[in-house]
């Protein structure tokens, strides 16, 4: 029997090494695994690479892990808010590396790494500082821009119900990068909040299949394995 | 001297979006646009996070954190919309699904070139967010802001002194002091504000305008 | 109010010009639009380019309309069945023009005109005949071939359920091409079982948002536009 | 001379399957396969048209039209299995997503490329369907073939003369007179069937092989 769930977030998070490359699902808070990362920021490792829509807002979550110094580059397409002022003060200190990507392409690059592409040509950026030294071509009259996979070690997102297959459903706009994520990273690993029997989720509704999803974490302390 | 008030730019700019229409109201001002758009039409509004058919705020109480706007405000959905994931979501955008976005602006060429998401101030954290994708995705693309600078500069310009969004994107300026539209010939003038001659807005901007015909 | 539900097949397909290219969904009889094509067959529109994975099977749908001489061009992955027989002498009869396209380079080259990239890099099929005289390059020490969008003036799919505003969902795997060549399209049409009223449709589990889709059309002669 | 059945073959194939793999078998011979997969253990099947955990044939009469395999036939979903559209479905194999695919093949080079997909006949229609997309998008591709022609010609071969649909892709062949590991030192052989030599199968076949280590 193949049981993707597993009884804690330390457990889960246990074999993420220092330097690894790990995408965070959210936007805002919005689907932002803040338990996973908790117990990524237990679990010590440093040096990361870290890809998120921005870079931590308030005190929790991805705010969390700059603030304890575990982040050493960071993609992203909005860094700055109100409430960044953890990653603003890391950033300022020169502590931590930027890679600033349009939100579009942010998106189209982790799914070309999760889709098997080498390369995609986007019109997003072209002509702009954001493509300064890359390479461009005019196809059919419009202009691209060259832009690479990004592909990850580990993917830590938040949906709301799965099964013991690593099937996913999410929740409203929580959704956003969790299943384009849950593509691109060689082990993904998923807290939701209510683990269900195999079957129970509608098969024609599935947003994420199993077979993208290497671990499962029910939220609930009462999780039973089904 | 005349000016729109905001919520009068935000009427004006509802007033030429048609029912049926795909939008993506920008943070910020163009957030404003949805209080003006007419109940008896359907118009559908797309966010960047992933929904389409986004509804009014929700009544105090009623937020949910996991139905937000791209301006992480609380929201609802309209019967009839749904959600998607962030490269469905920006494959509305780049592929041209979209019929109109709005935007504001730092600064706006006569061609259309747009200048909103840095001021390239050498000490600032930069952030672009969905804006290079919302510029040149949409099939229709408008700024929406006020012509002048706190210090009277015009921000509709010959060329774009701050680092760019997006080339040749923007089709219509909805301002404080007139509507124009864009393209390669320039920038022409659709709506003067009462009591602003053509005159007077070519001083303000120091670019050369005609009245679209 | 906005309603995309049309009253005839025949209406939903009136406007198809000569010359146009059709995507037309379907993995063999599956969510192939039989109703769309029938009523495409009695419009008359002639000198077609059709994509589909297929090139028809028996004597219906895709295969009538190749049996009617309206395709000129053929994009599709597997032309070659058992009962292709009006395709197979349409093709020896020098007829109709094939483009054959490996099946996954065939779904991401629709995928990337829904999208609006310019071009993507795939590894399917560097080094073979498919490829010959593409551009190809070495990315991460890995082959891939350069290929281009597949844009549609048409999309005729098939879906179960859909609703006033375009929104679908799909039964099993007759789902396929189905959501990917809705964006596409300039003008996508969908035969669908069931017409529901607004909101009966699942938004955590429509997989075709409206915005993808313009025309509606009931295979339930009792329809009723919601 | 002994030589495995097609039954054999594919419960051969089964064996070297892990539980938990995730697995595309081909139209043809390796859809068998999945006949010989132990039922104690959970291995979960892909059908390129869009389903993953597909289950056996239904029975007679519960045959579903919109349910089939990439072979058009009929087939059912476990619980636990789940539709996906084409471009989903492609992707799992591109990005490598899969663990193993198994495939027929007309030729196998030693180095591992393959040919499957067209005899290069002149007035034959061309078909490739998935068969390019699948061998290299698998973490191992695996063939199962008769390692003859029915001429007596080996069907692995010093380099493929018929047209390729993936060049040092496969990992595996399944035959039936031996199983054989490829790669860039060449081939070597893993299972002999009884009865037969490592210099009987060196003389069949007429490429340098050794016993795998």
């Amino acid at each position: 029997m193949i049981d993707k769930s597993v009884a804690s977030f330390d457990a889960a998070v246990a074999d993420i090494f220092d330097g690894a490359t790990v995408m965070i699902g959210g936007f805002g808070t919005a689907g932002m695994p803040d338990e996973l990362i908790d117990a990524l920021i237990a679990q010590g490792a440093r040096e990361l690479t870290i890809v998120n829509n921005n870079a931590g807002n308030g005190d929790t979550g991805l705010a969390a892990l700059i603030k304890h110094k575990r982040v050493r580059r960071i993609v992203c397409s909005f860094p700055r808010q109100a409430d960044s002022q953890h990653f603003d003060a890391a950033y300022r200190a020169g502590e931590i590396e930027l890679e600033l990507v349009p939100q579009g392409n942010l998106a189209a690059r982790i799914h070309a790494a999760g889709s098997g592409l080498g390369a995609i040509f986007t019109p997003t950026g072209y002509g702009t500082g954001l493509a300064a030294g890359k390479e461009t071509r005019e196809i059919d009259g419009r202009h691209y821009v060259l832009e690479y996979p990004i592909h990850a070690d580990y993917a830590l997102i938040k949906a709301q119900r799965g099964d013991r297959w690593g099937n996913l459903v999410y929740r409203k706009t929580a959704r956003n990068f969790g299943p384009i994520m849950a593509m691109a990273a060689k082990c993904t690993i998923a807290q939701v909040a209510d683990l269900m029997a195999l079957g129970e989720l509608d098969p024609e509704a599935i947003i994420t299949p199993g077979i993208f999803v290497q671990r499962v974490v029910a939220t609930s302390a009462m999780q039973e394995t089904a | 001297m005349n000016r729109l008030s905001r919520e009068q730019m935000a009427a004006r700019v509802a007033r030429d979006i048609p029912e049926g229409a795909y939008v993506n109201l920008g943070i910020g001002l163009p957030t404003t646009v949805a209080n003006f758009l007419p109940a008896d039409k359907e118009i559908f509004l797309q966010s960047e996070n992933g929904l389409l058919g986004m509804g009014p705020a929700p009544a105090p109480g009623d937020e949910d954190p996991d139905l937000i706007n791209a301006g992480k405000q609380p929201v609802t959905l309209l019967a009839g919309g749904c959600y998607f994931h962030h490269a469905d979501s920006f494959a509305m955008m780049r592929g041209g699904h979209l019929d109109v976005c709005v935007l504001g602006a730092f600064q706006v060429s006569v061609h259309g070139d747009l200048a909103n998401w840095s001021t390239g101030a050498a000490d600032a954290i930069p952030a672009v967010g969905g804006a290079m994708d919302l510029a040149i995705g949409a099939k229709q693309t408008y700024v929406m802001m006020e012509l002048l600078t706190k210090h009277g500069e015009s921000k509709l310009v010959p060329e774009c002194s701050y680092p760019l969004t997006g080339l040749r994107c923007v089709s219509r300026v909805y301002t404080d002091l007139g509507v124009f539209a864009l393209g390669p010939a320039g920038a022409s003038v659709i709506d003067l504000v009462d009591g602003v001659s053509l005159d007077e807005l070519q001083r303000l901007t120091g670019v050369p305008l005609t009245m679209a015909a």
